[in-house]
């Protein structure tokens, strides 16, 4: 038996890895989308039975970051929280040390929470530009017009078959879209598909 | 395509829920017997007219959604949560 | 595109919506002819004189264009060339471009000598239904001579049988306002709703906006400012060429807009075709009115023609349709055509008016036209085109002849109620325009034309009330209003109903299915006389148009056959679709591989090098095999079995559906969910699993393990892991509301892989770190954590194979590295990859049940596992499994079946027989070509059972005409003692 | 009753036609009858022929809320066929299937029965295993099958997809001997044939209530007055839960819709009744040359004879999956049926715990091929109190029992099965 390795893990592999071709892309026109994969780290936190105020409590004092109501997202200076279920939100960061995050929120969160790593479970793409919501409302069958969706809005959904977690950061407008990862291609394809008549970019 | 309140996400269409029967029957109590269990799972009021029933919000928060959905109009009177009561309108 | 060319003789020489400064070439049948933007196909036929555009479905009765829109019944063509040809596709709606090829229908050799027109000679033998009657004898000639000869002579168009090389896609709009129809009364709505603030969207299925306005030079001016506004408005989104559909719950509309069919072929990156979702808050149906036919002897003729068609062809499209015209007409609204005949050039114009003299009728006098009133026409004569009209005072006999090239006819006017009738708003009968009228119903309301509001200062008024309402139903204060048109005061649009001549000769009440008065007679004398028979019996209403021209007339000539008013007799049930929509417009992206998405593991790159073989598992595409350059199929499988049981072997399991489940009720949960208990498994371990559904039949099954006292990690087959999770939070939702549990799928976030065979251990243990493999350490069913090649990875001492093995799951980013580095380690065991076959196999020799056996018909009886059953505490599906027929000692179990001659193969699906019978006593579910026993094997569920193992049976397998004697035995061909999955 | 013939065709073509009388005669109901028949399908017309010609029981009336023949028989997508893998559903249906082969000569009605092969594709290993299962069994008890592998199902239905599809096709499992018939006719024709043999239909008189003498049945109130019967027979598809609650039945049944569709009429383009299993789809071309198509049910309660676009969009996307020359061809409408699920996916032949009352249901979404089988089994249920073998299978207490017929065993899920 040898010891335990103490060297940070390797750099994760994206499903996307060998897929994303940067470049411009479809049509020609003057505002491209700009379509991307984000590395993150992205934990599922669960309030346990009737313990949910004491879990935002705990969270609101470590992370400085209000566990945001159904339909919301909420950011702070390191992460942003997005409902996706009663009493459940997923904590997105920018990618660090595997496992850290996870670790961190169980030590929060105690026993008012569950906590599970979803990051190798999800990947997170991001998608800006003008034509940002036509191009989402191909599949999308949420209402993303500024009247009834706009910056600060989450919603769990299913755009071109798959499963999806929408999430708007500012008007311009930018999306968070976050897939399961052995969906990744697929759901990317179909965006792409989607993007093309406006023409899109890929950093 | 219906258009279904989940208490949780708000209006959304039936293409992210998934059917999932009648909510008027309860799982018997474990001892209740055979003939309990047999009404549980197979027979049903089947109405034509107002219908409580489970959609699963399979595609979005997951939740079990109950709603009071007319069997000939399509229309919905009411959605709720699975521990609420649901008011069903008279014909 | 812009050579010279002679203009055709019937083109005015201004007036219109067509482009002249433009010239598009075109082909009709082969011949090339010219026209401009703004041409319908059937505009630019009729520009140049052509008469006969189509045969009819059942005569092959030459046939002209009827309309000047999406209603026609005659002129449908095949449009465009090779892959891209649409059959059926109405001319009166394809809006010209250059270089369209198109092709007439129905009709061979050629549209003016056609073999089938015969069919019209035989007519009185093929009355309605005839085919019910007779190619009865002898029996077999149906199939060999009689349908064959029917289905070549019916249907239309010829379909293109090459894949279609366009896209389509879906899009999904929502608004406050959606109003379907951009004539007056849809302008105005449109317009009112978006002053007042709501999000609306105006869908038009024609190219221009304008509806009838587009026909009406009088209201140009009014038109182009409603256009201008409304473009002005941001709040107004303008879809042209967009033909809403269909009606659906919760004011849902479908619509497709057609992008690109007005191009040659659609530009790169384009749609050619759009299918739109339309949720709407409220909905103001403007679809106008559709003008109706009268049945007369010949009135399916080339050069007959509805009369709002003739007067849009010359006002909207400058085209005149005959030089010398008839108008047979029962209502005053029609008379503009004469205006717009006598302006664009026709040398005369006769109106047949079915009533007294009235103030229309004299009016037109006055400028000098020949009207008859009291009249009717019983005839239109001519071959290919039309010489003459007959006429006649109404009811006399007699008659005599009008020169003419054109008939033009109006019998009034329908609301066109499609939409509004499938929201299913009650229709009501509108005496005096003789027609149905639509009522409104919640987040709905029709305007203008389509609730019979036919003029236009009254449709525009009417639109711009409905359009406020709607807004302010929405919750938009309402604005003052605007301009309405002025000038041109709106004709009296009160219709005597005035549906058929009778005369002797085929009057048409369907023109493309070619139901004529008389066959709704015979229906109605053989008793098919609901509106519902009477359609079906005589296929009235079931072409492409729908009945949308004559639906009407039918019904009324059955009303009259009935002694009943026409609105006791009704319509039959308006069903989407308002017109015909492109299969693979709704299609959009989900076609070819995209049809479904496909699910990758992280490995999936890996696989494809390594040449691998892949099969579908559910979503996901799981490697085979990985068949070596010029290897068999079994070869391949049977080599990397082979590996696991001599050495090792390591295969990509990350396709299983795992559930993390946490929570101070999960193992509470867990006992209530599975057949057998997990409250008692101990931090650490592992258990095997078996899940029931509550119908007491087997479900699913999958080893959990216990990650902490109020932690589990659950895996399920893959095929369910989506059910499990739905039937987990189905019972922690409504039935266990009280438990104290979280799970969520972690299956995408954990890649698993097995390491199987006699040197798992020596292979792993060079590469796992932090964690001691030795039995004792690390026994059977024991779970850790550990890390590998720097990865964290979480090691399970389960088997699936029998033999010595691992399963190491890695946060699913590290899936290759762990993969590589497993493999290194296991190169000096001549470690193998192995794909989902050689599982099969050595799950098979294990005897270990999957998706075959536990096919949702078996119980845990069944498949041998009755043992797993708790004794004490309650679990779904353990009342019914209780149930006589579940416990039924001739149930099918479970037993392992191997081929007598070993080399024989046998085959999953054969059935079990006794010598000399053909009573089924079982069947095969799961076979394989076996490494360790050798020879073919399998499992299968055999009434009977254990009690016979060592019988011989046959394997019979009828479709291959092949029978294999076979023994049975236990399902354990392989270490049944279990002693090396604990070693 | 004037036979049908091309003879009288012809001879009646001289006459204008004017010499065709009532297909069936529009009688006023009698205060009562030996059986009534509720439900004026093709399953209730035939059981009231097969009482008439096998029974000899010509004192029937079948009561028909509105027109005959435009419930779930009006608006099918017409296969026939006896592919099943039970026992008690495969000799039931061929037995049907039989019935069907001699259907015009025997009711002198051309239902325009078409033998022209269902092809059941399927795409893996475990699906073909499957079909192997079944087609072995259809053999054992010597029905038709035939196991395609790919080139042969190409050869067959060259324009499928073959090169690029997302579940490619492995194969297929055929019944030569299935087909489809023009669905209207058969209950036209049934109701013809049952008529000239005394039978009364009686349409647009609805059933509202069962009324009962202690145990046993009286007779039914309707909508023209109480009519008096000594045996009745329920056969109302969808509306099967409605009916059986007047005699105070609850039953393991759900109301489902199921949407069907066709396309504008077509030169042939498809010879063969063709199932799509990876995309839940089938297809089939009328002779009247319009494609008629389907796939799952919608999969919630509902009494609309109307869908909602969530299955529209599956099932063209499927379709064009399949086939992609379908994708520039416009669909002309959509309706709807409503299907009695069984929580089994099988039918109901059977005696009720009211003496006296019958109960032929549970068709779901395959009854149509069914018409002929279930109205002689229902006939002989009725007339000597007792199933035949061929439905002693097909009662409510096997659900009680746990002997379920669930041909692909998807549990008692009705949406699903
Ligand atoms: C879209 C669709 C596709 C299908 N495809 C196929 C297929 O391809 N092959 C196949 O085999 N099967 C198919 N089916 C199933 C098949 O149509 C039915 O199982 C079969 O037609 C049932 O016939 P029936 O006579 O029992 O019912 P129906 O034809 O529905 O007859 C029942 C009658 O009872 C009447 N009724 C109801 N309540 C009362 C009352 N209270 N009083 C009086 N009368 C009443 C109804 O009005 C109706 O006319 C399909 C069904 C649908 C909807
Ligand atoms: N000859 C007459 O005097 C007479 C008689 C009856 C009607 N009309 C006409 O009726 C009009 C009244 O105005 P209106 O606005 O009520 O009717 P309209 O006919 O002018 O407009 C209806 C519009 O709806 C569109 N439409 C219909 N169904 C549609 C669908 N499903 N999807 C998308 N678009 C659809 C049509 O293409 C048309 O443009 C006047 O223009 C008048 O000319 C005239
Ligand atoms: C096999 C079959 C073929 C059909 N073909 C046509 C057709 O060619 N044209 C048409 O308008 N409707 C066709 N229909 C649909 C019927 O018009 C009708 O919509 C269906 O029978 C349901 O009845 P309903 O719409 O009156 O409720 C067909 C229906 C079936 C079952
Ligand atoms: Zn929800």
């Amino acid at each position: 038996m040898s010891a335990p390795e103490s060297r940070p893990a390797p750099e994760p592999r994206s499903p996307l890895a060998g897929h994303l071709k940067p470049g411009r892309h479809g049509a020609a026109g003057s505002r491209p989308l700009v379509l991307r994969e984000v590395p993150a780290t992205i934990v599922e936190l669960a309030a346990r039975r009737g313990r949910a105020a004491e879990l935002a409590a705990a969270v609101r004092g470590a992370l400085a970051l209000d566990l945001p109501p159904p339909g919301r997202g909420a950011a702070a200076a390191g992460a942003t929280a997005l409902w996706i279920q009663p009493d459940t939100w997923l904590v997105v960061a920018p990618r660090g040390t595997e496992g850290a995050l996870a670790a961190h929120l169980k030590g929060v969160a105690g026993a008012a929470g569950s906590v599970v790593d979803q990051s190798h479970g999800k990947t997170l793409l991001h998608l800006a530009g003008a034509d940002a919501r036509a191009a989402l409302g191909k599949g999308c069958r949420i209402d993303l017009d500024p009247a009834a969706f706009g910056p600060g809005r989450a919603a769990v959904t299913q755009m071109a078959q798959v499963g999806c977690v929408l999430y708007q950061h500012d008007d311009v407008p930018s999306f968070s879209l976050i897939v399961p990862s052995s969906y990744a291609i697929p759901f990317f394809d179909w965006l792409c598909h989607s993007a093309a008549e406006f023409g899109y970019e890929v950093p | 395509m219906h258009l279904i309140t989940c208490p949780w996400c708000g209006p959304r269409d039936e293409a992210e829920f998934a059917y999932r029967g009648d909510a008027t029957v309860a799982r018997p109590a474990a001892d209740a017997g055979i003939d309990a269990f047999y009404d549980y799972v197979y027979t049903r009021a089947n109405p034509r007219g107002w219908h409580t029933e489970w959609w699963h919000h399979a595609a979005g928060c997951h939740q079990f959604v109950k709603v009071v959905r007319h069997t000939l109009t399509h229309a919905i009177a009411a959605t709720g949560k699975p521990t609420d009561t649901l008011p069903v309108p008279a014909e | 595109m812009t050579r010279m060319h002679r203009r055709p003789a019937m083109r005015a020489r201004t007036g219109g919506h067509i482009d002249r400064d433009t010239t598009l070439t075109f082909r009709f049948d082969g011949r090339e002819l010219t026209g401009h933007p703004g041409d319908t196909l059937a505009s630019a036929l009729l520009a140049h004189g052509v008469r006969i555009v189509g045969r009819s479905f059942k005569y092959h009765r030459p046939r002209g264009i009827y309309t000047a829109g999406p209603e026609e019944p005659n002129a449908l063509a095949g449009i465009g060339t090779g892959a891209r040809r649409t059959p059926n596709t109405k001319m009166t709606a394809a809006e010209l471009y250059q270089g369209m090829v198109a092709e007439s229908q129905n009709r061979w050799p050629s549209l003016r000598f056609d073999a089938l027109a015969v069919n019209s000679a035989l007519a009185r033998f093929l009355p309605a239904g005839f085919y019910y009657k007779t190619f009865m004898w002898p029996a077999s000639f149906w199939e060999k001579v009689y349908e064959p000869a029917i289905r070549r002579a019916a249907g239309l168009g010829r379909a293109a049988t090459e894949p279609d090389p366009d896209h389509y896609e879906a899009a999904h709009a929502h608004c406050d306002v959606l109003v379907v129809g951009a004539g007056a009364a849809g302008l105005a709505a449109a317009r009112a709703a978006g002053e007042s603030g709501a999000r609306v969207i105006l869908a038009e299925q024609d190219f221009l906006l304008g509806g009838g306005l587009l026909a009406d030079p009088v209201h140009e001016g009014w038109r182009r400012e409603m256009t201008a506004a409304l473009e002005a408005l941001g709040n107004v989104v303008r879809m042209p060429r967009t033909t809403v559909f269909g009606y659906y719950e919760q004011n849902m509309l479908g619509a497709i807009e057609r992008v690109a069919d007005h191009l040659p072929e659609p530009p790169p990156h384009t749609a050619r075709q759009r299918y739109w979702t339309i949720r709407a808050r409220e909905v103001v149906l403007a679809t106008g009115a559709d003008e109706r036919l009268i049945a007369f002897p010949g009135n399916d003729r080339p050069g007959v023609m509805l009369a709002g068609a003739a007067r849009a062809y010359a006002n909207r499209f400058g085209v005149l349709a005959g030089r010398r015209a008839v108008l047979f007409t029962n209502n005053d609204a029609a008379y503009a055509t004469v205006e717009a005949l006598a302006a664009a050039g026709a040398d005369r114009v006769t109106v047949v008016d079915t009533r007294p003299l009235g103030p229309a009728a004299a009016a037109a006098r006055t400028r000098g036209v020949e009207v008859l009133p009291g009249h009717e026409v019983v005839g239109a004569h001519g071959g290919r085109g039309l010489y003459s009209v007959e006429a006649r005072a109404r009811g006399g006999d007699g008659g005599f002849q009008i020169d003419a090239d054109l008939l033009c006819v109006s019998g009034g006017y329908n609301p066109a109620i499609h939409l509004a009738s499938q929201s299913r708003t009650p229709l009501a009968w509108d005496s005096g325009i003789a027609a149905f009228v639509p009522g409104t119903a919640a987040g709905q309301r029709s305007a203008g034309a389509a609730r019979g509001r036919f003029g236009i200062a009254a449709a525009a008024r009417d639109g711009m009330e409905a359009g406020g309402a709607a807004a302010a139903a929405a919750g938009f204060a309402r604005r003052p209003a605007f301009e309405l048109p002025a000038g041109g005061a709106d004709p009296d649009l009160t219709v005597a109903p005035f549906w058929e001549v009778t005369a002797r000769g085929k009057s048409f009440v369907d023109l493309q299915h070619d139901v004529t008065t008389a066959d709704i007679r015979l229906a109605h004398r053989e008793g098919y006389e609901h509106i519902e028979h009477a359609k079906r019996y005589t296929t009235h209403g079931m072409a492409t148009d729908q009945g949308k021209t004559g639906g009407l007339v039918g019904a009324a000539v059955l009303a009259e056959a009935r002694g009943l008013p026409v609105e006791a007799v009704g319509m039959p049930t308006f069903r989407p679709y308002v017109t015909p929509i492109t299969w693979g417009a709704v299609a959009g992206h989900h076609i070819r591989r995209e049809f479904a998405p496909i699910r990758r593991t992280q490995l999936h790159d890996w696989h494809v090098r390594r040449g691998a073989e892949f099969l579908e598992a559910g979503l996901w595409l799981r490697p085979a095999f990985y068949p070596r350059p010029g290897e068999a199929p079994w070869d391949a499988i049977l080599r990397e079995g082979a590996a696991v049981r001599r050495s090792v072997g390591i295969c990509d399991v990350s396709t299983l559906g795992k559930i993390d489940l946490q929570g101070a009720d999960a193992a509470f949960f867990l006992d209530r969910l599975y057949m057998n208990t997990f409250s008692t498994l101990a931090v650490g371990r592992a258990r095997y699993g078996l899940m029931l559904r509550e119908d007491g039949m087997v479900f699913d099954d999958g080893t959990t393990t216990r990650l902490a006292d109020d932690h589990f990690f659950i895996t399920t087959t893959t095929a369910n892991a989506g059910r499990v999770m739905e039937h987990m939070e189905f019972h922690a939702q409504t039935v266990w509301p009280e438990l104290d549990v979280q799970f969520t799928s972690v299956t995408d976030q954990w890649a698993a892989m097995s390491v199987a065979g006699p040197n798992a251990r020596r292979t792993l243990a060079k590469v796992v770190a932090g964690l001691d493999l030795d039995n004792a350490a690390f026994p059977f069913m024991g779970v850790a954590d550990a890390t590998l090649a720097g990865c964290p990875v979480r090691v399970f001492r389960i088997s699936f194979s029998g033999e010595l093995a691992f399963e190491v799951a890695t946060p699913a980013g590290y899936a290759a590295i762990v993969w590589e580095a497993i493999l290194e380690a296991g190169r000096e065991f001549a470690i193998e990859p192995y794909g989902v076959e050689a599982l099969g196999l050595l799950r098979i020799e294990k005897g270990h049940v999957a998706g075959a056996e536990l096919n949702g018909q078996t119980t845990a009886a069944d498949v041998g596992l009755e043992r797993m059953a708790k004794k004490k505490g309650d679990f779904v599906g353990k009342a019914l499994a209780g149930r006589p027929g579940l416990t039924d000692p001739a149930r099918p179990r479970l037993v392992g079946v191997r081929a007598v001659a070993p080399d024989q193969q046998i085959r999953p699906g054969a059935h079990l027989l006794e010598a000399g019978s053909d009573r089924s006593l079982g069947w095969l579910a799961s076979v394989t070509k076996s490494v360790e026993p050798g020879g073919w094997i399998g499992l299968a569920l055999l009434s009977g059972g254990a009690a016979r193992h060592g019988q011989r049976l046959q394997a019979s397998f009828p479709l291959h005409g092949e029978s294999v004697e076979v023994e049975i035995c236990s399902p354990h061909f392989v270490d049944p003692e279990n002693a090396r999955v604990r070693a | 009753m004037t036979r049908y013939s091309a003879f009288g065709l012809l001879t009646k073509a001289f006459g204008g036609h004017a010499g065709w009388g009532r297909a069936w005669r529009d009688p006023a109901p009698k205060a009562s009858y030996d059986v009534v028949i509720i439900g004026g399908g093709g399953h209730g017309l035939a059981s009231a022929y097969y009482l008439a010609k096998e029974h000899g029981i010509t004192n029937v009336a079948v009561l028909e809320k509105g027109p005959i023949g435009l419930g779930n028989t009006g608006r099918n997508t017409t296969i026939v066929r006896s592919n099943y893998l039970l026992p008690e559903n495969n000799h039931f249906y061929e037995w049907s299937l039989k019935l069907w082969e001699g259907l015009e000569q025997d009711i002198n009605y051309n239902v325009m029965m078409s033998q022209r092969g269902v092809l059941n594709l399927f795409h893996s290993d475990a699906q073909k295993a499957a079909a192997a299962r079944r087609g072995n069994a259809m053999r054992l008890i010597g029905v038709d099958a035939e196991l395609l592998d790919r080139e042969q199902v190409r050869a067959m239905v060259p324009l499928l997809d073959f090169d690029n599809a997302r579940f490619p096709v492995m194969g297929g499992l055929l019944q030569p001997r299935g087909g489809t018939a023009r669905h209207d006719a058969v209950a036209w024709g049934f109701a013809r044939a049952a008529d000239a043999r005394g039978v009364d239909i009686i349409q647009h008189c609805e059933v509202t209530g069962i009324r009962r003498e202690g145990d046993r049945v009286v007779g039914v109130e309707t909508t023209r007055g109480f009519i008096g019967a000594g045996k009745v027979g329920m056969a109302v598809a969808g509306n099967t839960s409605r009916v059986a609650a007047m005699a105070g039945l609850r039953l393991p049944i759900e109301s489902h819709v199921l949407q069907a569709f066709v396309t504008e009429g077509l030169k042939p383009l498809v010879d063969t009744v063709v199932t799509f299993g990876a995309g839940h789809f089938y297809i089939s071309q009328s002779d009247k040359g319009g494609l008629v198509f389907g796939g799952d049910l919608d999969g919630y309660n509902s009494y609309a004879q109307r869908g909602t676009l969530q299955m529209v969009e599956h099932v063209f996307a499927a379709g064009v999956a399949m086939m992609p020359c379908l994708s520039r061809l416009r669909v002309l409408r959509q309706w709807g049926g409503v299907m009695d699920m069984t929580m089994d996916g099988s039918p109901l032949i059977c005696r009720t715990p009211v003496e006296g009352l019958y109960l032929n249901g549970g068709w779901c979404y395959g009854g149509f091929k069914a018409t002929p089988g279930s109205g002689w089994c229902f006939a002989h249920t009725i007339a000597n109190d007792a199933p035949h073998r061929l439905n002693a299978a097909m009662t409510i207490e096997r659900f009680r029992d746990g002997r379920l017929m669930d041909e692909r065993g998807t549990g008692p899920w009705p949406w699903a099965q």
